[in-house]
C-alpha cells in the first residue's frame, strides 16, 4: 500500500495502483474519470489475483479432488469471507450473483413470485434504480401484488412521513437504496429497515453505492437482504452478493436449479444444498470472486474510514466547484455530511449529452442520461441529468478540470 | 479538440440554435411519440398529409443539439415530399447513421452535416429519435386510411 | 497461431499459448490436466484480452456518452457478435448470461413459470445434467407439471423410441444435452428436435459440451433455445450464452428486470428494450464477454473442425489406452466417432475418490463423483465414475500417464 | 509421492481392507441414511443402546477408502460408550477434521491416523460421512425415547 500514515488517502499515490491511470492515452488526452457510480477502475492487485488463479490453479470448483480444485475452491471462497467480512456479515449467508440486479431478482423470484398474492404491497422509493424497481413490478404482475413508490423531495430525500404512512399491513417488502447512484443521498436505511419490521415487512436495501464508499455494517442496518455489486467497488465484472439474514436463505425456496446447489436429485424431485450454495446453482464466477475478494483486501487496507472521508471531502469540493459555474444548478443534497460523491446537475440549457460531449474532448468523462432512474426524473423534472462521481483515486485535479470543461461548455454551445 | 469540431458541425448549431419546423399540428394526419431509452428525451412528430404529399411536419420535445439539429434538418428535407421519397430519404439517413451508406446530399440536404455522428454509437440514437419517428408517423398514417379512416 | 498448416492440431504447440501449461508447478509435478470437462484453461490471448479491457477502456456500457465508454460497448459486443458467429446464429437472439445453468433456468422462469399449467409435461433424458433437470423441476413444482425422463441404455444411448413415445399432446418442452459430460455420447439432436416440434413441444438443447469441441450450427439443429458456457471453451468465468429463434425471445416476457433491459420505466409499470438487451439485466459480464470473443476467436483461428479431429482421434487413444488397464471398465459409446473424448471409468472396487487422489500425486488431474448427472448415475448402477476429459491441449503424453498411474493405482490399493 | 503416503497411512489402507463393524442391525435403536452430496455415497448407520450406552453399531455403504476407514475406526472407538462420551468423541473428531482441535488419541483410539484427510477438504466430507450420521442417529434415539417411544 502506497498511502502515507496521515489520515487522509493520497488519492495521487493510489492512482500509480490503477494501470487505467498510469498508462498515457494513446491520443494524449488526459484522463479524469468521473463516472465511478457507473463502474469503478480496477487497481493493478485485482488483476493480478485474477490472473495468478487463470495461471495457476484455474480449475471448477467444489468437489474436485485434486488439489488444484482444492486450491481454486479455497481462493473462491475467500473472495466470500472478504465480501462477506467488508459489511460483518456471516459468510454462509452471503450469496454470489452476477450483479447486484441479479441480487435483487434472487429475492423478487425466490421469495416474491412464490409468496406474494393479490392485494400485497411492496413498497419502494422513488429514488431506486430500475434494478430496485422493475424485479419488484414484474414479480408483482405475476402475482396480483402491488408497487407502491415512497415520495422523494425535490431535494432529493426521502419523504420518511410518507413511507411510513404507505407501510400497512398489506406492506410484505420494503425496498430502499443506501445511497443514490443519481443524487447522492445517503438515506436513513437503518430507520426505514425499522419501519417495515414494525410493520411485519421484509426489507431489501440496496447498498450498491454505498459498500463502495463508506463502512456498511449489515448486522447493524439489520435488513433482511442487502445487495451489492463489485464492479463498483474496484473489483472486476461478472459478480455481486446477497446478503441475507440465514433464517431467510433457510426458509426460502431456490431461484436457479442446476449443479452446485443441490443436495441430491432424483427423477421423483431434488434435495438442496446447505446455505449459501443452495443459491449458487452453475459453475460460479470464480475468477471473479478472486478479484472481488482483492478489491476488499485493497479497500481494507486503504481503510473504510478513511475512504468515507475522501468521499466527503470530494463531494465538498465538487459541490463548491460545481457551485461557481455560471448556470450550473445541483441536483440533491449539498451538505458532503448526508452524501456520496456522485453529483447530478444541469447547466442552463444545454442538454446532458452534449455536456458529456464536450467534457470527453477535454478527457473529462461523466455519465449524461436517466441514470437507471427514471421515476426519480420525473420527481427532478427533467429528462436527463449530467452526473459526476468519484472514487479513492479521484483528484482535486479532476474536479477542477471538470470545472474548467463546464465553464467553457457553456459558452461554446451558446447558453 | 479535432473530434469535436467533426461531430459539431457549424451548421448542426445552427439549426440546434434556430429550430426549424418546431411545434404541433393541430389537425395533423398522423402523430406519433417517440423516446430514446437511453437518455428519456422524446420527440413529438406531426404530419399533414394531402394527395400523398407532407404538405406540413412539425417536431416539439427537448433534446440535445444532434437530436435538435437532426430534427430541424428533417422538416426542411422532406417538406412537400411525397410520402415514398420521404421514406426513401429517412432510409438513406439511417443507412448512413449505421454506416452503411455514401452519403448523398441531394436526398439529405443540411442533414449531411450529421455524417460525423455516426462515428458516436449512442449518438446516432439521437440523430434518428425524430427521423424513425417520420418513418412511424407514414405507417401510421397508411394504416389509417387503408382502413378508411 | 502456431499451429501447423497440417490438418491436424499441434497439442504440443498449443500447450505454449496457455500459461497454466507454460510456468512448472512449485513441486515440480507435471500437469496432465484431464478435467476440461469440468472447466477448461485459458490460452494467454484470452487473458491479454481481458487485461487490455482493464486497462484501456473499463467503462460501463450501452449508455455512456464518453469514447471510451462506447469503446467499451464496442468490446462488449464484439464478444457477442463471434460467439453468435461461432454457432451460425444471429446476434440479436444470442443473450449473454453468466453461465450455462443461468441460461436454462432464464427459459424455465421467464417461459416456464408463466406459461406451464397442471399436466403441461416437461421431458428430460436421464443422461441430463442436474442444470437442465432442477430448473424444470422447480418451474414443474409451482406450476402443476410434470417432469419426465426418457430412459438411457446401459449403454449410455437415449432410448429414441421410449423418447418418442413419451412425447406427446401434453408436452411443452423437449430439453437434452448435445454431448454428454459424463459420457461423452453424442445424441441426435437435430432428430429429437425434430420430435418434438412434431408435437408442437418447444426444445432446449444443452450443447455445453459440444460448442467447444466441435462445429455447431444452432440454426441448422432448429432448437427454440440452446445453451453453452465460457468456461469450458477456452473463456473465462462468469459468462454463459441462450441462443434463442428471435420469435421466441419477442414473444417471451423479461426475466431478470433492472438496468439496461428496460425502454421505460413509470411508476405504474414499464416496457422493455429490443432482444436482445431485454434478457440482459443489470450491468452484464463485460470483460468476461470480452475473454470469450477472445476465446472464439482463438478457436476458430484452429478451426473447429481440426478441434472436432483431435478430440475424435484423442478420445480413440483415450479407450485404447483405458482398455489397456487391468480391470477397468469404460462406461458410454466406444466408438469415438460417435463420442466425445470426456470418458467415464470405473477401476474394479477402487472408489473413484482415491482414484482421483492417487492421479493427482502423479500430476493427472481427474474428476471423480457424480458429474452433476444423478439420475444417470442410477441407470449406470453406480454412485461414482472417475472421468478424464480432454481439450486442445491434450496429448499423447497426458493420456499415457492417466494410463500408467491407473495400472499403478491399481495395485495400490491392492486390488 | 509423500503426500499420498501423508493422507493413506498404513492403518487406513487396513481398516479399508478389513472393515470392522460393517453391516446392519435388525432391531436397531436409532437408524440413519446419510450421502456424500460430492459423490453420492451413501451410509446406513444403525445403534443399538442399552442404559444410554452404545452396546452395538454397525455401517454400511460403499465408499471410498477415506469413508470406510472412518467408519470402522468409528465402530471401534465408541463401541460401549456412554452416549454423551460418543458425542463427545464425535465433536473432537469434528474439530481435528476441520483443523480446530489438536487430536487426542485417548480420545480418537485409530481415527488419529486420519488426522492427515484434514488437509483435504472434499475428503473431509468422506471421513465425516459416518461420524456425523452418528451424531444424527444419537439425536434421533433422545428424540424418540423423550416422546415415550
Ligand atoms: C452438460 C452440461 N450442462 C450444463 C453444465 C453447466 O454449465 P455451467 O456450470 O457453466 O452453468 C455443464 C457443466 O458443468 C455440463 O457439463
Ligand atoms: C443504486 C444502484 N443499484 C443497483 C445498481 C445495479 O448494479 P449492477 O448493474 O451491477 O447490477 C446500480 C448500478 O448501476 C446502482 O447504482
Amino acid at each position: 500500500m502506497t498511502t502515507t500514515g496521515s489520515p487522509a488517502l493520497d488519492a495521487r499515490a493510489i492512482r500509480a495502483e490503477f494501470p487505467m491511470f498510469v498508462a498515457p492515452r494513446p491520443d494524449g488526452r488526459p484522463l479524469h474519470y468521473l463516472d465511478s457510480a457507473a463502474t469503478s477502475q480496477k487497481p493493478q492487485v485485482v488483476l493480478d489475483a485474477m490472473n495468478a488463479y487463470y495461471r495457476e490453479t484455474n480449475a471448477n470448483v467444489h468437489r474436485g479432488v485434486y488439489e488444484m480444485a482444492a486450491e481454486a475452491t479455497d481462493r473462491f471462497e475467500f473472495g466470500r469471507t472478504a465480501a462477506a467480512r467488508l459489511i460483518n456479515h456471516p459468510r454462509e449467508a452471503l450469496v454470489l450473483t452476477k450483479n447486484a440486479t441479479e441480487a435483487i431478482n434472487l429475492v423478487a423470484w425466490a421469495w416474491g413470485a412464490r409468496e406474494l398474492r393479490e392485494g400485497d404491497e411492496i413498497v419502494v422509493t422513488e429514488m431506486e434504480h430500475h434494478s430496485n424497481i422493475v424485479p419488484w413490478q414484474i414479480v408483482a404482475s405475476m402475482t396480483g401484488a402491488k408497487v407502491l413508490f415512497a415520495p422523494v423531495t425535490p431535494q432529493g430525500e426521502v419523504e420518511l412521513d410518507a413511507l411510513r404512512a404507505l407501510i400497512g399491513p398489506c406492506t410484505r417488502m420494503v425496498a430502499a437504496v443506501h445511497v443514490s447512484n443519481v443524487l447522492g443521498t445517503i438515506n436513513p436505511v437503518r430507520e426505514i429497515v425499522e419501519m417495515a419490521h414494525q410493520a411485519g415487512a421484509l426489507t431489501m436495501i440496496d447498498a450498491t453505492q454505498s459498500v463502495p464508499h463508506m463502512p456498511v455494517d449489515a448486522t447493524s442496518i439489520g435488513s433482511d437482504f442487502l445487495v451489492f455489486t463489485g464492479h463498483k467497488m474496484l473489483g472486476p465484472t461478472g459478480i455481486g452478493a446477497l446478503a441475507a439474514s440465514p433464517e431467510r436463505l433457510n426458509a426460502m425456496e431456490p431461484f436457479l436449479g442446476g449443479g452446485e446447489m443441490i443436495s441430491d436429485v432424483t427423477t421423483e424431485g431434488s434435495t438442496w444444498a446447505e446455505i449459501p450454495w443452495k443459491f449458487e446453482a452453475g459453475t460460479p464466477p470464480i475468477a471473479e470472486a478472486v478479484g472481488l475478494g482483492a478489491a476488499v483486501e485493497y479497500l481494507e487496507a486503504l481503510g473504510m474510514d478513511r475512504v468515507r472521508e475522501h468521499e466527503r471531502a470530494t463531494a465538498e469540493l465538487m459541490i463548491n466547484a460545481l457551485g461557481e459555474v455560471p448556470g450550473l444548478t445541483i441536483l440533491g443534497p449539498t451538505d458532503p455530511d448526508r452524501r456520496g460523491a456522485a453529483v447530478s446537475f444541469t447547466l442552463d440549457a444545454v442538454h446532458p449529452h452534449d455536456i458529456a460531449q464536450f467534457l470527453d474532448s477535454k478527457g473529462v468523462c461523466v455519465r449524461a442520461g436517466h441514470h437507471c432512474a427514471k421515476p426519480l426524473m420525473r420527481v427532478l423534472g427533467t429528462q436527463s441529468t449530467t452526473r459526476a462521481s468519484a472514487h479513492v483515486y479521484t483528484t482535486d485535479e479532476d474536479i477542477l478540470a471538470l470545472q474548467g470543461a463546464l465553464i467553457e461548455c457553456r459558452s461554446w454551445f451558446g447558453a | 479538440m479535432g473530434g469535436l469540431d467533426d461531430l459539431y458541425q457549424q451548421l448542426i448549431l445552427d439549426h440546434y440554435r434556430n429550430r426549424r419546423g418546431r411545434g404541433r399540428i393541430e389537425n395533423a394526419s398522423a402523430s406519433v411519440h417517440e423516446h430514446n431509452p437511453v437518455c428519456g428525451d422524446e420527440c413529438f412528430l406531426d404530419i399533414l398529409v394531402e394527395d400523398n404529399r407532407i404538405v406540413e411536419i412539425r417536431a416539439d420535445g427537448d433534446g440535445c443539439s444532434i437530436s435538435q439539429a437532426a430534427a430541424s434538418m428533417l422538416t426542411e428535407v422532406v417538406a412537400d415530399k411525397d410520402l415514398n421519397e420521404a421514406l426513401e430519404i429517412v432510409e438513406h439517413f439511417r443507412r448512413m447513421m449505421h454506416g452503411d451508406a455514401e452519403p448523398d446530399e441531394d436526398l439529405l440536404g443540411d442533414a449531411i452535416a450529421l455524417e460525423g455522428v455516426a462515428k458516436y454509437p449512442v449518438r446516432v440514437k439521437c440523430a434518428l429519435l425524430s427521423w424513425l419517428a417520420l418513418r412511424d408517423a407514414i405507417a401510421s398514417y397508411r394504416e389509417t386510411t387503408a382502413h378508411g379512416g
